[in-house]
């Protein structure tokens, strides 16, 4: 069940801005709710779960992601995610991209690009439909993330990083998807944020999968 | 292991009780705990009906029915259909007719048959394939089925019995 | 034209009312799940999520700490007894429960065994594996390809390739296609499929410590094949295994192979000392038990203008999953399937299948056809159509232009098979008349010019069942003969035993029609036992059509041997020669002389209390048939159809179903098997279908996306008969239970591509969903 | 399958409900027909720690004009509005949807509550709830409320029902004289979700203009969808073909279907074309007798 969603959005902020805050967790770490890093494994992989709540159901995601490449020079970022259910029932796997561009008015345009696949149970009911939502949660991640990045615009570093849950950016209110999720508090200096584009995608598959469960009657 | 619960049915006329688990299905309470086994399982996603039993006058599908909440009501299970020591019009239609072949759908058909001539005694072919629709058959094609249902229709018709 | 008897005796023709139902519509029937036994307990598989995957580890200790498990077997404890793998039916080994690798998704992994099925359900999830993703091949085209998985690292040869098998003439088959005046070509696929029958698939395995026997309760369609698999799998004496098949809920080939459930229960019984229940669930059953059909085929006829066929060449692949678990007999890779130049009169043909190895389940079983016939049949009816359009011929003429002509019987098919007897344009001729079919043409072109869409499909299918003669057919090496066993009691009641076993095909009826044919005693008085590896005969089980042509037979050669037992006890007690006596059916009489007669029922007394000197005390008889040839039924099948333009729903308006399939044991029951069978080939071109996504995800591996038709879906079958007896069967019978599976999915989708002739459509794959018709009428702007 | 361990209490009155939902939170669900809830937990996919069964609960049948309302007890079964006299007679459009819900033996268990309640695109009471302008009635911690339905779809599988609000009722405005509507369906066979349906409630004007109209989308979106352009293109002119056709076009325009088993995106969304254009047409036909 694989899906390819690609986002490109422009920011008047210059590139190095940007990038200082694509490439620092903290910032973004509100930008996806309920992802959770539990271990560093070294400077570029980590340990991370979540634990999705979507109607009636709940699945708990082991997952470990990988910076591939994190090259500030080029402003280029890739990382590999993998999360498998806990239950052993399956496991949904991304790679992400990232890419910023200079603009000529100073600005700066974010190409990024998500391949996600599901697989096991989620994908035999899901079907197809894991598509639209990956566009939408991965959507909600570039709108919050631009969100931060203008309020980050000028001002001064919050002295305490936000925690995943507490995040000071409130859900757009038209978040296509009221995902509940557990929050836990987030261990401050640990990269989350392409964590959480990856459980954001995850979370979209599962909340797909139950579009085409429920329904006919209740 | 949740604690358990005590149960009491009206099946097919007899007082049951029994403590149970609140999970347990009640398709599963009617094989393997009353043990009744002509309530057949078919499918995981209630589609196929083959456990179709009667709870207070309607048929349901009893894969997707927890026996706690039968609990106080009255059942009505293949075992239960025949009329002092005589088959019901719809097992001798269903014999007359050749309306089953492997017989595992048969309880459940012939049930859901049942409730559809209590609501509508002489239904047209367009109706009772209505009715059975819940129902799947992988032997016969519902052809043969349809006419053992409206040879029974016709029979307690004739002798002015009810379903 | 055989002798009827009399409704009371209810020998051959009699609609006698089936002995089973009684037992089936109180409830009292007995299927595997319904088996109780002190001390049972439930076992349940584990089973793999991904499609190709190195297992890492598989950790048991949370799932054994749980209270009420006893045991979880994994694929590492079945090695050490060397149970991992199994052989298939089919030249190949099998994964019982996985060790280094997993090859699809749903494959068992472990099984665990708990005292009832909550808690092995329960700990089923707390049984940990670690996998290793590996890459996934779902596209049998790209199996060959350099860059593709080897999946089966266990085979010396490394490669997805199985087999190549081909038959027929090539060279000539090419010469005549050079010169071939008109060509016609048709790529089709018949998508993989899956039987469900309404019962899933289960076992009770119960090994007694005291006894050292296994009694093992089974969903089989072949007890006894099974009970030798499992001696020379298992190691145990094959006296010491007793295979019952109770009641079946339906098997159509589903029910033929073994399956590592059934493995693993007798595993878990010899090692608890206690009874063990497995019964699959539905989406276990769709996802890992033998899937049907799969194959890509490729045919072309070549013809000459005045349509006359010449040629016919068929490339075929064959994806067979990750296992080639097909059951069929063992010297045909691609089964039967080079029936495929079908009722029409080829000079040339050559036909090729290579089969392949996939990350799905295995299998390649006979979904309600002899082996791959379904697939030949359609293929062929597909592309004379296709033809048929090339010359602008219509579809009917054509076939009745081409079919064999009945004084060609026997007839040798350029792929070697030899027909036993056939009337083709009979069976056309009386579908067309009761179809109306001249109306229907004029009514479609009077539709087509107001825009509206209708479709008129013909069929007209050749069927080749009841393997089979010894000399060709064997199944994993034992020869596919079958066999019947009579005991005629003193009181002149009967029992028949068949080393068959009906899954719903009424033999219990049937088969005690065909005694009472032979032997007189009326059918009621004759009770027919199948499925009791114990008791019953030794046989090679029912599927492939082939229980009426070979266990029929040998229940009518049984019953003459007590016949001609019956016809001496008769001369002694009678005091007259053997020869001036003559039979009718339940009697021996002394030719001319009125009122001198014994009954096959004091026949048979005497046969206990009043034996003739120097003659065998008892009235019992033995047959194994080997039948010379196998039986080939055909017919021919017209659908009407309607089609809504604004949603692409097809709406089958009537169906015509003309089938021959010889001399007839029991008409309600054929009328029924034909009625089944066209529901299965309705649901086949429409609905059922199971695929896989790029990942090797199971699509369709549930009742809520697999489909199959309920009353709803269905429409009123048309039938009516020819009959054109076997002249090498003893009572001259066919086999009926698959022809309307067989012939059927040709005339759906011939129904509906004819009603988009017009537009230039020429073939469409099943199945025929609304969305597929509606893109085609898009792409041509039929719709905005 | 076999569902995962809960436990299970059957309360007798809404209050005793409402307070054992807030007591045990997101580890309890509300039962009340249990046709989708209960699936879910065979497949182990939906593991509620507590089973709270509203069933047991007087005052919550019942299907009775009142106050320029239908009203419709949260516990009616889909059976029961299908062979209601009264549905049948003055509200096709919901005899209309009942009958295709699911199938029969489903329908003597699945409620019309729980149909909205789990705020499922693929649930086909939505769309038509949406065309009658209905409201849902919930009781909850702070008392009894009233949700328009255009407010109760927040997101997929999301309402606006608070977590310890139990549906208790929902209302439809009685129609005036000159209404209509119907909902049409298509669905692969009896028991499947649609791959899409529709939902059409006329009120016309003697002259023959439409005063109102609602227009509802089954399947076709995250959630279920009011077609209000196609509605907008219709209020105040006259029904004909081609008017017809516009709206459909409108209705096709505003369905957001992706794709999937059922067929693609394109597919789904001629198929609301198509039986928008029907649904009319029948609304029509109804509203005029």
């Amino acid at each position: 069940m694989a899906v390819r969603i690609e986002k490109t959005f422009q920011v008047q902020e210059p590139i190095d801005q940007v990038w200082k805050l694509l490439s620092d967790p903290r910032n973004v770490a509100g930008c996806v709710p309920g992802a959770r890093i539990t271990e560093a494994v070294d400077e570029r992989t980590f340990k991370g779960s979540v634990s999705v709540k979507v109607g009636p159901s709940v699945t708990d995601y082991k997952g470990e992601v990988r910076f591939e490449r994190l090259d500030a020079a080029a402003h280029e970022m890739e990382l590999v995610g993998k999360g498998q259910d806990v239950k052993g029932r399956g496991s949904a796997s991304m790679k992400m991209t990232g890419r910023l561009r200079s603009l000529p008015d100073g600005g700066t345009e974010v190409a990024t690009v998500a391949e996600v696949n599901v697989i096991g149970i989620l994908a035999q009911f899901g079907g197809r439909m894991i598509n639209d939502v990956s566009d939408v949660m991965f959507g909600e991640f570039t709108k919050r993330f631009q969100k931060r990045l203008q309020e980050s615009a000028g001002a001064v570093k919050p002295a305490v990083a936000p925690a995943a849950g507490q995040d000071p950016v409130a859900p757009t209110p038209a978040a296509p998807v009221a995902v509940e999720t557990t929050a836990p508090e987030q261990p401050p200096a640990e990269p989350v944020n392409a964590a959480a584009v990856f459980f954001a995608a995850l979370r979209a598959a599962i909340r797909r999968f139950f579009h085409r469960l429920l329904g006919g009657s209740a | 292991m949740a604690k358990t619960q005590r149960v009491h049915v009206k099946l097919n006329g007899q007082e049951r009780e029994a403590e149970i688990e609140p999970r347990l299905l009640l398709a599963h309470f009617i094989r393997d705990v009353l043990g009744l086994t002509g309530t057949h399982l078919g499918c995981d996603t209630s589609n196929c009906g083959a456990c179709t039993v009667i709870l207070d006058g309607r048929p349901i599908k009893s894969c997707t029915f927890f026996a706690v909440q039968a609990d106080g009501r009255e059942l009505l299970t293949i075992e239960g259909m025949m009329r002092d020591g005589k088959l019901h019009p719809l097992q001798q239609g269903f014999h007359e007719e050749h309306g089953l072949q492997c017989g595992f759908c048969t309880p459940g058909m012939i049930l859901s048959a049942y409730a559809l001539l209590r609501g509508n005694p002489s239904p047209s072919e367009e109706e009772i394939r209505w009715g059975i629709s819940g129902n799947m058959c992988r032997c016969t094609g519902y052809q043969n089925i349809v006419k053992a249902i409206q040879n029974a229709a016709a029979k307690m018709q004739q002798e002015g019995v009810a379903a | 034209m055989i002798a009827k008897t009399s409704p009371e005796i209810g020998g051959l023709g009699h609609s006698v009312k089936r002995k089973e139902d009684l037992r089936l519509i109180q409830g009292k029937g007995n299927f595997v799940d319904d088996v109780r036994l002190a001390g049972m307990v439930y076992g349940q598989a584990v089973r793999s999520p991904f499609a190709h995957a190195r297992i890492r580890s598989v950790n048991v200790e949370n799932a054994l700490a749980l209270p009420g498990v006893l045991a979880v077997i994994t694929g590492k404890d079945l090695e050490k007894a060397g149970l991992a793998w199994m052989p298939t039916l089919f030249h190949d080994r099998q994964m019982v429960l996985a060790v280094d690798k997993v090859l699809f998704q749903s494959q068992e992994v472990a099984f665990v065994v708990a005292e009832d099925r909550y808690t092995a359900a329960d700990a089923a999830e707390l049984v940990e594996v670690e996998y290793e993703e590996l890459p996934v091949l779902v596209d049998p085209h790209r199996a060959l390809d350099p860059d593709s998985p080897i999946l089966r690292e266990d085979r010396e040869e490394k490669t997805n390739h199985i087999f190549h098998w081909e038959v027929g003439d090539r060279e000539a088959t090419d010469r005549t296609f050079q010169q071939a005046e008109v060509r016609a070509q048709v790529n089709a696929i018949f998508q993989r499929c899956h039987p469900a029958p309404l019962e899933t698939c289960g076992c009770v395995a119960d090994y007694n410590t005291g006894t050292g026997r296994l009694t093992l309760w089974l969903t089989s369609q072949a007890p006894h094949a099974h009970r030798t698999l499992f001696a020379i799998v298992g190691g145990i004496p094959e006296n010491n295994i007793r295979v019952i098949s109770p009641d079946i809920g339906g098997g159509f080939g589903n029910k033929v192979p073994i399956y590592p459930g059934y493995v693993c229960a007798v595993v878990a019984s010899l090692k608890l000392g206690r009874p063990v229940k497995w019964i699959e669930t539905r989406s276990e059953n769709l996802q890992s038990t033998g899937f049907a059909r799969d194959y890509h085929m490729t045919a072309e006829i070549a013809a000459g203008r005045d349509g006359r066929v010449k040629a016919l060449r068929v490339k075929t692949l064959a994806d067979h999953g990750a296992f080639n678990a097909a059951a069929q007999p063992s010297k045909f890779p691609a089964g039967l399937f080079s029936v495929c130049t079908g009722s029409y009169d080829f000079q040339k043909a050559f036909c090729e299948v290579d089969g392949v190895y996939t990350n799905k389940a295995p299998g390649g079983i006979a979904y309600r056809c002899s082996f791959r016939v379904t697939e030949a049949a359609y293929l062929i009816e597909r592309a004379m159509d296709v033809l048929a359009q090339e010359l602008k011929a219509d579809p009917a003429e054509l076939r009745l232009k081409n079919f064999i002509p009945p004084d060609r019987f026997p007839y040798q098919s350029p792929l070697g098979w030899s027909y036993d007897s056939g009337n083709y344009a009979a069976a056309m001729n009386r579908a067309l008349e009761m179809a109306g079919y001249q109306e229907l043409r004029k009514e479609q072109a009077a539709k087509r010019a107001k825009g509206e869409l209708m479709g008129i499909g013909i069929s007209s299918f050749t069927e080749i069942v009841g393997a089979g003669p010894a000399h060709t057919f064997d199944i994993a090496g034992i020869k596919m003969f079958d066999s019947c066993e009579i005991r005629v009691h003193p009181t002149g009641k009967a029992i028949a035993r068949f080393g068959t076993k009906s899954q719903g095909q009424g033999h219990e009826t049937a088969f005690g029609q065909i005694v009472a044919q032979e032997l007189g005693i009326p059918v009621a008085d004759i009770t027919v036992e199948e499925g009791d590896t114990d008791t019953a005969p030794y046989g090679l089980g029912t599927y492939a059509s082939r229980s009426t042509p070979t266990a029929g037979a040998a229940g009518a050669m049984a019953a003459r041997k007590i016949r001609d037992k019956a016809k001496k006890i008769a001369a002694f007690l009678l005091e007259a020669s053997e020869e001036d006596l003559e039979w009718e059916p339940g009697r021996f009489s002394v030719k001319g002389v009125p009122g001198k007669s014994k009954t096959i029922q004091e026949i048979a007394f005497a046969a206990y209390t009043n034996i003739p000197p120097g003659l065998e005390a008892g009235l019992e008889a033995v047959h194994y048939y080997d039948p010379p040839n196998l039986t080939f039924p055909f017919g021919t099948y017209i659908c009407v159809v309607d089609i809504d333009k604004g949603t692409g729903e097809t709406k089958v308006r009537r169906f015509i179903a003309v089938d021959d399939c010889g001399n007839i044991i029991n008409p309600m029951i054929v009328d029924g098997q034909i009625h089944g069978g066209l529901t299965e080939g309705l649901g086949i071109a429409f609905m059922q279908l199971i695929s896989y996504d790029e990942s090797g995800n199971v699509q369709g591996g549930n009742f809520m996306d697999y489909l199959v038709p309920t009353a709803m879906e269905t429409p009123h079958w048309e039938t009516d008969k020819t009959c054109t007896p076997s002249p090498h069967h003893p009572f001259g019978a066919k086999g009926v239970g698959e022809s309307p599976n067989v012939g059927s999915p040709a005339a759906f989708v011939n129904a509906v591509v004819d009603a988009l002739a017009h537009l230039g459509v020429k073939h469409i794959d099943m199945p025929l969903t609304p969305w597929k018709v509606w893109q085609i009428l898009k792409q041509k702007g039929v719709v905005d | 399958m076999i569902p995962p361990s809960f436990e299970y209490v059957r309360p007798t009155t809404i209050s005793e409900a409402i307070a054992l939902l807030e007591q045990h939170g997101e580890d309890a669900k509300v039962l009340s027909g249990g046709q989708s809830l209960i699936p879910m937990m065979k497949l182990r996919l939906a593991r509620p720690a507590w089973i709270v069964d509203i069933n047991a609960i007087p005052g919550l049948g019942g299907i009775r004009e009142e106050g320029g309302f239908l009203q419709i007890g949260g516990l009616v079964r889909e059976a029961d509005i299908e062979t209601s006299e009264l549905i049948r007679t003055r509200y096709p459009i919901l005899h209309d949807t009942a009958r295709v819900i699911a199938d029969p033996l489903v329908r003597n268990l699945a409620t019309a509550g729980g149909n909205l309640a789990h705020g499922d695109p693929a649930n086909d009471h939505p769309a038509t709830m949406l065309a009658l302008r209905a409201e849902v009635v919930a009781a909850g911690p702070k008392g009894e409320r009233s949700i328009a339905i255009d407010d109760f779809f927040v997101s997929i599988f999301t309402t606006a029902l608070e977590p310890a609000e139990i549906l208790t009722q929902i209302r439809i405005p009685i129609p005036p004289t000159g209404s209509g509507g119907a909902y049409f369906k298509l669905e692969r066979k009896v028991g499947d979700f649609a791959t899409a349906g529709v939902a059409a409630q006329l009120t016309m004007d003697a002259n023959g203009t439409c005063r109102q109209v609602g227009i509802g989308l089954t399947n076709v979106g995250p959630t279920p969808i009011r077609a209000r352009k196609a509605e907008e293109a219709l209020r105040g002119k006259k029904l004909d073909e081609a008017a017809a056709g516009r709206a459909a076009q409108l209705a096709a325009d505003e369905s957001q279907p992706s794709s999937d088993l059922r067929g693609p995106e394109e597919y789904k969304r001629g198929l609301v074309k198509e039986l928008t254009r029907r649904a009319l047409v029948r609304a029509l036909e109804r509203a005029r007798r």
